[in-house]
């Protein structure tokens, strides 16, 4: 019923460390408007999760992880960027857009309540994570980067920032699988399907961005955000 | 065969404008006549109808369910109506003669008057017929609708000025006219649930609002018979109408309003109730009123025909009054009815030859003078009841009263004969002031001779029930002439009197002018009611517009809040969830 | 023996007339005549058939289940076949006159399709044996009237259209409102089911009233009544057989028909006395009756005066219904064929004198008579009609209401009759007295608007001939009232029914 | 309400044929997606000879659903449970997904070779037959993850196919639904990650069963409700809607707007009524934000200038009638007859607007095409040139605005009968409210159509069939109306 950490109760440690590196290089991911750094940090993150992966005991999923999102949606991104060889310079390196405080002030509200009801929901299935939070790090790492990935994702208009928002949300949601569901067949094909279809979605993305760019500058990457596009 | 003169009798009338549209379509103008001898022929099968007998038809067919007949009261109504109609026809074919030159030269404009005459004039003559014989009320009303409408083209006829407005009058009383008549038909005839002019009358007898159906319908009637109030139409319209057709209104049409009141009151029963009685006392002063009223304003008129029009409506006032009697003295009823329907064809015919009269003095015929005259006299002078059938009708209807003792009444009807023969006096010597030479020819003057001769000696041929009608005792003789000398001297006196207001006299149509004005001033508030209703709803519509505007901006503003929306998307889902599981759980808590 | 398939066909020849139509080309103008009138005399024979039936004690019936507890039924009833006879009568009128009147002009596929469109509708809405089949039929003639109305294409006649379409489909949603709610209440409702809503009497009083106003509020908007005639006036930008379609038969008379299926078959008579909604239906009546004359008579335009006779004219159907009794039930019956034929006979001659001479304002008529005299006759006819002066059938109708309301000890409708009539010779009688005693163009004074010569005759002779037939049969029908299976016969049939069960 | 989505045992085995069948009408689509990718048709008849065993198979699994009542196929592989099921909604639900997907293929070669499609357009074909498949597997699926695959499946074909345009407008409003899209399944995702935390389940059958109404539920509910809405362009979740069929291609919006957005649809109210079966509040948010939606779609669709515009924010109004339904089809009290009514007036609706709006942006389409405008102001005169285009275009907003004799109206009619029962007066105004507001702006369209002052101007004629296949679609829709009740008695069977 409910999903368990026994076997890894030893290593509390790591898990912990892998919890803060995995937060840490997600808030940067996310929050750096610099734009081939939080891509790094993506892949950085990504190789964190791979770890993660492989420490919750499933290898499966840390192959998969490792294809996926460290080998291929990390160049998707870069792709978009325009950033293919390492050290070239883009167009696309600063996000310029900038966004309003009321907009900012209500994504970290919105971002602080669906952190709430997301740990409400983890703290209801996962019945002795209200007595001891700490021992699951995963866990509180993935509510952390899920309401964060969101938040981000509500609030950005640069649309390779929402693309990697949501391929952080995307981890989060594995890790919170996992935590919660273990690692059984069901939830680690789950997560393959989700892996999976983080993969295909962040590509088709990537792509759109280049044709974007191609067509219409870089311009073109924010108008989502701009409230003052017309009605159609 | 009866049946068979019956259908021809309606049939004809309408053969005759077939024929008449066809020829009209047929012939060019040069050669066209409108007065054929077949055109001549229309009133004739119906005189021949009312010779034939005493007949009944039912048709379950027809309208509402037809029910018509020929008795002793529509025989002698229907020969001196048909008998009336086919020599005003003839009349017509001389009196139009200059006219239809006129047209076969090629104008148009009198070909269309000719034509539309020609056609009207035998449509009127069917509805006419059509109410005499018809006991049901579909076809009485019928009849009735028929004559007054079709009878618009026989007044509108020349198309003056003055033409248009006697119209006009003829035609708005005539649908106030039938406005009351359907009203108290509708009434009474609900209430009784009959269809027949026979149940209507038992209706009216034993309902409790029989005196007010009654009124309905009789001022409905009345407008027809000249009612007094409701008479105003005929002094307009007569003057302006041709003869021929003013002597058929006159003679014949004006008889029709007389004959719906003895179709639809409940005459001579004994059972009559005390408030129909009242209502005949009404009656009886209104009719009184209208015979010396009309005699009092007439005198003063300068037209001739305007006069015989003011005598017309006095001697229907007296029929008024006579009727009336049939409310207030039932037990006279029986013994006056034939005495009244002499009255009436006397005065139809009577009346028909004085009006024919009015276009002979204005086209006099070589003859010496002193005879034209006599023979222009004559039917006023029998009219005043002096000689001939005029003195029998009045004996007609005094004997009856002097057996049932209403002395009184015979005396106001004798002075009101004084009335009628000072009109006639007058009429006469506006027709010699106004007498023009030349041009009358065969059917004019032809015509004119057989309605006088007609007129007095209409008791030997009406075919009214044998011995209804007897001549009067020669001792009676006296008193039923000696009106007609003191009208003329009165009519003589009044000229002298009113000499000095030369060249001014009383407009007619009296109360026209009054429910003119009246009507006028009425209009008035309710156009400027209109008025305001139109600018009130062009200001509504103007305000209506402008809140439209208004509300679309708004609505356009509101709906630019989409785009919001669309960039708020996520954030919205965030919101949702959030609020759904928040709403759940405190629907969980309580 | 039940014959299914007589309602059906009837039916169905109208809507395979409109697929056939819509489905040949623009141009096969023969063709399309062709099939439109077969299919207009084939509609009229089905018809006679079900008269026969009818007249036989015969009740044909078709019906399937739509969904559960709502079935679509079909059935041919007394009133619906006279409401049947008279939309497939003067559908056939109507079409010869349209085909005349469109003679040259574009989109006469789209027209005649919709047309057929229409009346098939008003034959569903004859034979709708239950509320939601007469709801279906209802909406379609909503529907196929809008591209008739707005036909021309102008911007009068888009306006026109949407205020149509305001005012009915806002209509339409009052009437499914109304409908659903006595469905939820009751279940399906037929109308020939005896036993009427009696029995929901005691418990539902105020939704039953509230049902019956929704009901007859719905309706009412197509029946014209004030104050929710407003599209009826605007609606006469349409061509000349649209609106005597529009005012004869189609849309003002389902309005009026379906009023009288809500009262006679739904409600039943003594039920709806019970909610005292009767009095409040013949008041409200009466003031239509009174309002429609008085604008008639301040319009200076041909076919709006028209239009607010139409709207006078039929709420004496809904007087009729209002006076309770056997004889106001004759009237409003009468009534509701009586007008369909005087006032297509009208609106043709509207259209013949459009058409033949522009003429479009009353005071450009004078003298018509002589340039068109058929036409201007059978105006003279109608116009009397409307008048209800004998022998013209208007006045039996006028009759029996006269009679029905003293019947009912309602008085004073008496005095609305009355006054209508008069009223309506206040504004026909003008016109025929220009038509006939007034000099015009015809008389070598001025000239007449837009005059064109379009047949030997007067006119068209596809405009003619129509236009005779239906005055001569509203003639006819006044004069020959008492022959059997005339309008006044069948009425008395009918009523027959709802009052002696 | 769990035994109307067939969620019980099923008394037989499904026969050899059935297999095959069900093989067919999963695999076929994508098969032939392919194949088209390799081959691209370039007139409508091979379309349609290869639509034929789609079709046949629909059929079989119809007969078959007839003969042995639910059927259930249940495989375990490597330890994932997969589950599906075939009852008389579900078969409904294929054969809706069928005929309008095959419509939607047949009408796709005329429209490439009539509109410069650009090289991307035989990509079309293969993202085609992805979205057929996924929507089959939805239908059947009753388990969680195949109906997440089946759903990711789906949303990225929609996703590409609605971008193939190439279009600058294409693309923003792709890549924003692309994002949406992704976050709505992620969030759908964290929902049913916390129903396996909780019961260690995904079978829907099984869940059924153990689901007691608790904070893991209700959560879970929220956050699936949440995401799926997002999906479903529920409002207020709709607003990427319209820009995405505004430039998109006509059949790629038939389809999208037809069948991808029910699917969301159909999935939230499977998944709700497994986990709040007797919840008060949450649906009836969902009905009231239904009725928000009516009037919102409404008065977009009112307001604008651009005919597919209109036609997308049609959509959202209608969803809105769907919304409207829930609490009826969830909420606690419900009479079994307005419960059944509700049911049953859903689905038809459901059913309905798929068809009359996949023949509305067809007919839509066509005008376009033809008169080479996009906006209302440039349809004047079409009426005289264009009358079947307008035709398909007008007996298909008959059925969206519910007139009679069309499916609208007598899902309508179900949904109205039920609310009034149920006393829900609000819904009964939202939905008459709706009736009219579609009118206005159904009839607004009309009036540019029918203005004949207009100038005319070129059209370019359409390749035949176009306007047939959207007559087929939208008479299908309008004959559902009156006959309702064989689909209806499909959707009665099979009651345990």
């Amino acid at each position: 019923m409910t999903a368990s950490f026994d076997a890894t109760h030893s290593l509390d440690a790591i898990e912990v460390l892998l919890a803060l590196f995995l937060t840490a290089s997600a808030l940067v991911s996310l929050f750096d408007r610099h734009l081939v750094r939080a891509c790094y940090f993506f892949v950085a993150f990504a190789a964190a999760m791979t770890a993660a992966w492989w420490q919750l005991g499933a290898p499966w999923l840390a192959a998969v992880e490792l294809v996926l999102g460290v080998g291929l949606t990390g160049p998707c991104f870069f792709y978009a960027l325009g950033h293919v060889v390492p050290g070239a310079s883009s167009p696309l390196e600063r996000d310029k857009f900038s966004e309003p405080w009321s907009r900012v002030a209500m994504r970290v509200v919105l971002a602080l309540a669906w952190f709430v009801m997301v740990g409400a929901a983890i703290r209801y299935v996962v019945a002795d994570m209200a007595y001891a939070p700490s021992e699951h790090p995963l866990l509180v790492a993935g509510v952390v980067i899920a309401a964060t990935a969101l938040g981000a994702f509500a609030l950005h208009r640069h649309l390779l920032r929402r693309l990697l928002a949501f391929n952080l949300l995307g981890s989060a949601v594995f890790m919170l699988l996992a935590g919660v569901a273990g690692t059984s067949a069901t939830a680690q094909a789950l997560i393959s399907v989700g892996l999976l279809v983080a993969w295909l979605g962040s590509m088709l993305g990537a792509l759109l961005i280049r044709q974007l760019v191609h067509l219409e500058g870089v311009e073109a990457l924010g108008r989502d955000g701009k409230p003052e596009e017309g009605a159609t | 065969m009866m049946t068979m003169l019956l259908a021809l009798a309606l049939l004809w009338p309408l053969v005759v404008i077939g024929w008449t549209l066809w020829s009209a379509y047929r012939a060019p103008a040069a050669y066209q006549s409108y007065f054929s001898a077949l055109w001549l022929s229309a009133a004739w099968p119906a005189l021949l109808l009312a010779y034939g007998g005493e007949a009944q038809w039912t048709m379950d067919a027809w309208m509402l369910g037809g029910e018509w007949a020929l008795n002793s009261l529509s025989r002698p109504w229907l020969a001196f109506t048909a008998l009336l109609w086919g020599l005003a026809a003839i009349h017509a074919r001389g009196y139009f003669a200059t006219e239809q030159a006129k047209a076969q030269e090629g104008d148009q404009d009198t070909q269309r008057r000719l034509l539309r005459l020609a056609l009207l004039w035998p449509l009127t003559l069917l509805g006419n017929v059509l109410l005499i014989i018809a006991q049901d009320i579909a076809s009485f009303y019928l009849g009735f609708a028929l004559m007054t409408f079709a009878a618009y083209a026989l007044v509108v006829h020349s198309g003056t000025a003055e033409a248009r407005l006697g119209a006009k009058a003829y035609l708005m009383l005539a649908v106030v006219g039938e406005g009351l008549i359907i009203g108290g038909f509708l009434w009474a005839a609900g209430e009784a649930d009959t269809l027949t002019l026979q149940g209507l009358r038992e209706g009216i007898l034993v309902a409790e609002q029989g005196a007010w159906m009654a009124a309905l319908l009789c001022l409905g009637f009345g407008v027809k018979a000249g009612a007094i109030g409701l008479h105003v139409w005929l002094p307009l319209a007569h003057p302006v109408a041709p003869a021929p057709a003013s002597a058929v209104l006159s003679g014949a049409m004006i008889k029709a309003g007389l004959l719906g009141w003895i179709s639809v009151l409940p005459l001579g029963d004994e059972q009559i109730s005390a408030s129909l009685a009242q209502f005949g006392n009404i009656m009886l002063m209104a009719g009184l009123a209208a015979a010396f009223g009309a005699a009092l304003y007439g005198v003063f008129q300068r037209h001739p025909k305007a006069v015989l029009a003011y005598s017309s409506i006095s001697q229907m006032g007296m029929m008024t009054a006579l009727v009336a009697m049939g409310l207030v003295a039932p037990e006279v009823w029986p013994l006056l009815w034939p005495g009244l329907v002499l009255f009436a064809a006397h005065h139809a015919l009577a009346k028909g030859s004085l009006f024919m009269g009015t276009s002979i003095s204005e086209h006099l015929p070589r003859w010496p003078l002193p005879l034209v005259w006599g023979l222009l006299a004559l039917p006023g002078i029998s009219l005043a009841g002096a000689i001939g059938a005029g003195m029998i009708s009045k004996w007609g209807v005094k004997s009856p009263l002097y057996e049932m003792h209403h002395e009184s009444l015979i005396k106001l009807l004798s002075w009101a004969a004084v009335g009628t023969a000072a009109l006639v006096s007058v009429a006469l010597w506006r027709q010699w002031q106004q007498r023009h030479k030349g041009g009358s020819n065969r059917e004019q003057w032809g015509a004119w001779l057989v309605a006088i001769a007609a007129a007095l000696l209409t008791p030997f041929w009406l075919p009214l029930p044998a011995g209804s009608i007897e001549m009067p005792p020669l001792k009676e003789w006296l008193g039923i002439m000696w009106p007609f000398p003191v009208g003329v001297l009165f009519a003589a006196v009044g000229w002298l009197l009113t000499r000095p207001l030369k060249g001014k006299s009383l407009p007619a149509g009296d109360l026209w002018w009054l429910y003119a004005g009246m009507v006028g001033a009425a209009l008035v508030p309710i156009r400027r009611l209109g008025h305001y209703c139109a600018k009130l709803k062009a200001a509504s519509v103007v305000s209506a517009q402008k809140t439209e505007e208004i509300l679309m901006g708004h609505l356009t503003r509101l709906l630019s809040t989409e785009s919001w929306l669309r960039h708020h998307v996520s954030g919205l889902m965030m919101l949702l969830a959030v609020l759904l599981a928040a709403l759940m759980m405190w629907e969980g808590q309580r | 023996m039940n014959a299914a398939w007589l309602p059906l066909t009837a039916l169905a020849t109208s809507l395979l007339v409109v697929v056939i139509i819509f489905a040949l080309p623009e141009d096969a103008r023969r063709l399309r005549t062709t099939i439109n009138l077969a299919a207009a005399m084939v509609k009229i024979i089905l018809v006679t058939l079900m008269v026969r039936r009818v007249a036989a004690g015969h009740e044909d019936i078709f019906s399937f289940q739509v969904i559960g507890g709502v079935d679509f039924v079909l059935r041919s009833d007394a009133l619906g076949v006279m409401f049947a006879g008279l939309s497939s009568l003067l559908w056939l009128c109507t079409t010869i006159y349209a085909i005349g009147y469109l003679e040259g002009s574009a989109n006469r596929k789209r027209f005649f399709g919709f047309f057929s469109l229409c009346v098939a509708s008003t034959i569903g809405i004859a034979l709708a044996d239950n509320l939601f089949t007469f709801l279906i039929f209802y909406e379609m003639l909503t529907l196929s009237t809008y591209p008739l109305v707005v036909h021309n294409g102008t911007q009068q006649a888009l306006d026109a259209g949407r205020v149509y379409l305001r005012y009915t489909l806002s209509a339409g949603v009052v009437l499914l409102l109304g409908t659903v709610l006595l469905y939820s209440l009751t279940g399906d409702q037929s109308f020939s089911s005896e036993e009427g809503l009696g029995d929901y009497l005691n418990d539902h009083r105020g939704l039953l009233t509230l049902i019956f106003a929704l009901l007859v509020g719905g309706l009412a908007v197509k029946t014209a009544m004030v104050p929710l005639h407003g599209w009826l006036p605007r609606a006469m930008v349409a061509p000349a057989p649209v609106s005597a379609l529009l005012h004869a038969v189609a849309v003002v008379k389902a309005g009026a028909f379906g009023i009288l299926r809500v009262v006679y078959d739904l409600f039943g008579i003594e039920l709806s006395v019970e909610l005292g909604v009767i009095t409040a239906l013949a008041v409200a009546a009466s003031f239509t009756i009174i309002y429609g004359s008085l604008r008639a008579i301040a319009q200076e335009e041909l076919k709006p005066r028209l239009a607010f006779s139409t709207v006078s004219q039929v709420s004496y159907v809904i007087l009729g219904i209002g006076l309770f009794g056997p004889f106001g039930t004759v009237g409003a019956l009468a009534h509701l064929l009586h007008q369909g034929l005087m006032k297509v006979t009208l609106f043709f001659c509207a259209g013949n004198y459009a058409e033949e001479l522009g003429i479009h304002r009353i005071d450009e008529m004078d003298g018509a008579g002589k340039r068109m005299p058929l036409t201007s006759i059978a105006f003279t006819i109608g116009a009397f009609g409307m008048i209800g002066l004998p022998p013209v059938a208007g006045f039996i109708t006028k009759w029996y209401l006269g009679v029905g309301a003293i019947q009912a000890e309602m008085y004073w409708v008496v005095a609305v009759l009355v006054a209508s009539s008069t009223l309506n010779a206040m504004y026909f009688l003008p016109i025929v007295h220009r038509l006939w005693f007034r000099s015009g163009p015809a008389h070598g004074k001025g000239s007449w608007p837009k005059e064109q010569r379009l047949g030997r005759f007067e006119t068209h002779s596809w405009l003619l001939l129509p236009m005779v037939f239906t005055a001569l049969v509203s003639l006819g029908a006044g004069l020959f009232a008492g022959l059997p299976f005339s309008p006044l016969d069948w009425a008395a049939r009918v009523a027959n029914g709802e009052y002696l069960p | 309400m769990i035994w109307r989505f067939g969620l019980f045992d099923s008394t037989f085995e499904p026969l050899l044929s059935t297999h095959w069948a069900l093989l067919v009408a999963l695999g076929l689509p994508l098969m032939l997606g392919m194949l088209a990718a390799l081959f691209p048709p370039k007139r409508a008849w091979p379309v349609v000879l290869a639509s034929v065993p789609v079709l046949a198979s629909g059929l079989m699994l119809l007969s078959a659903y007839d003969q042995a009542g639910l059927l259930r196929w249940h495989w375990d592989i490597a330890g994932v449970q997969l589950s599906l099921r075939l009852n008389g909604l579900s078969v409904l639900l294929l054969l809706m997904t069928q005929v309008i997907g095959v419509a939607a293929a047949i009408y796709t070669p005329g429209y490439l070779r009539l509109s410069e499609t650009g090289p991307l357009a035989r990509w079309l074909w293969p993202l085609m037959g992805v979205v057929l498949s996924a929507l089959s597997l939805i239908w059947l699926a009753t388990d969680l993850l195949t109906l997440y695959a089946g759903l990711e499946l789906m949303g990225l074909a929609a996703v590409g196919m609605l971008m193939l345009s190439g279009k600058v407008a294409a693309l923003v409003a792709g890549m924003r639904y692309l994002l949406l899209a992704l976050m709505g399944s992620l969030t759908y995702l964290l929902g049913v990650a916390l129903i396996l935390g909780h019961w260690g389940r995904l079978d829907l059958q099984g869940l059924a069963e153990v689901v007691e109404p608790g904070p893991v539920a209700w959560f879970a509910a929220a956050l699936i409700g949440a995401g799926l809405a997002l999906k479903a362009a529920l409002f207020p979740l709709h607003a990427w809607l319209t820009p995405v069929h505004e430039n998109a291609w006509t059949p790629v919006s038939a389809l999208h707007a037809a069948l991808v957005i029910k699917a969301s649809l159909f999935i939230l109210l499977q998944l709700w009524s497994i986990l709040l079966p007797d919840t008060f509040y949450a649906p009836r948010v969902i009905a009231w934000l239904g009725m928000l939606a009516i009037v919102w779609g409404g008065l977009l669709a009112w307001r604008t200038d651009s005919l597919k515009t209109l036609v997308a924010s049609s959509t959202v109004g209608q969803l809105g009638y769907l919304m409207v339904a829930f609490p009826l089809l969830l909420g606690p009290d419900i009479a079994p007859l307005p419960r059944a009514l509700a049911w049953e007036g859903f689905w038809l609706q459901l059913m309905g607007h798929a068809f009359a709006k996949a023949a509305m942006f067809m007919a839509a389409g066509n005008l376009i095409l033809a008169t080479g405008e996009s906006t209302l102001k440039g349809l004047a005169g079409t009426s005289r040139r264009l009358p079947l285009s307008l035709l398909v275009f007008g007996i298909a907003s008959i059925t969206l605005m519910g007139l009679p004799p069309s499916s609208g109206f007598t899902a309508k009619w179900m949904l109205l009968q039920a609310m009034v029962i149920s006393q829900q007066w609000w819904a009964v105004a939202a939905l008459l409210t709706g009736t009219l507001l579609t009118a206005a702006y159904i009839f607004r369209m009309f009036r540019y159509c029918f203005d004949e002052t207009a100038p005319r101007h070129r059209y370019q004629p359409l390749a035949p069939g176009m306007d047939l296949i959207a007559l087929t679609l939208a008479l299908i829709a309008f004959a559902l109306g009156l006959l309702a009740h064989f689909p209806l008695e499909l959707m009665h069977g099979g009651s345990p």
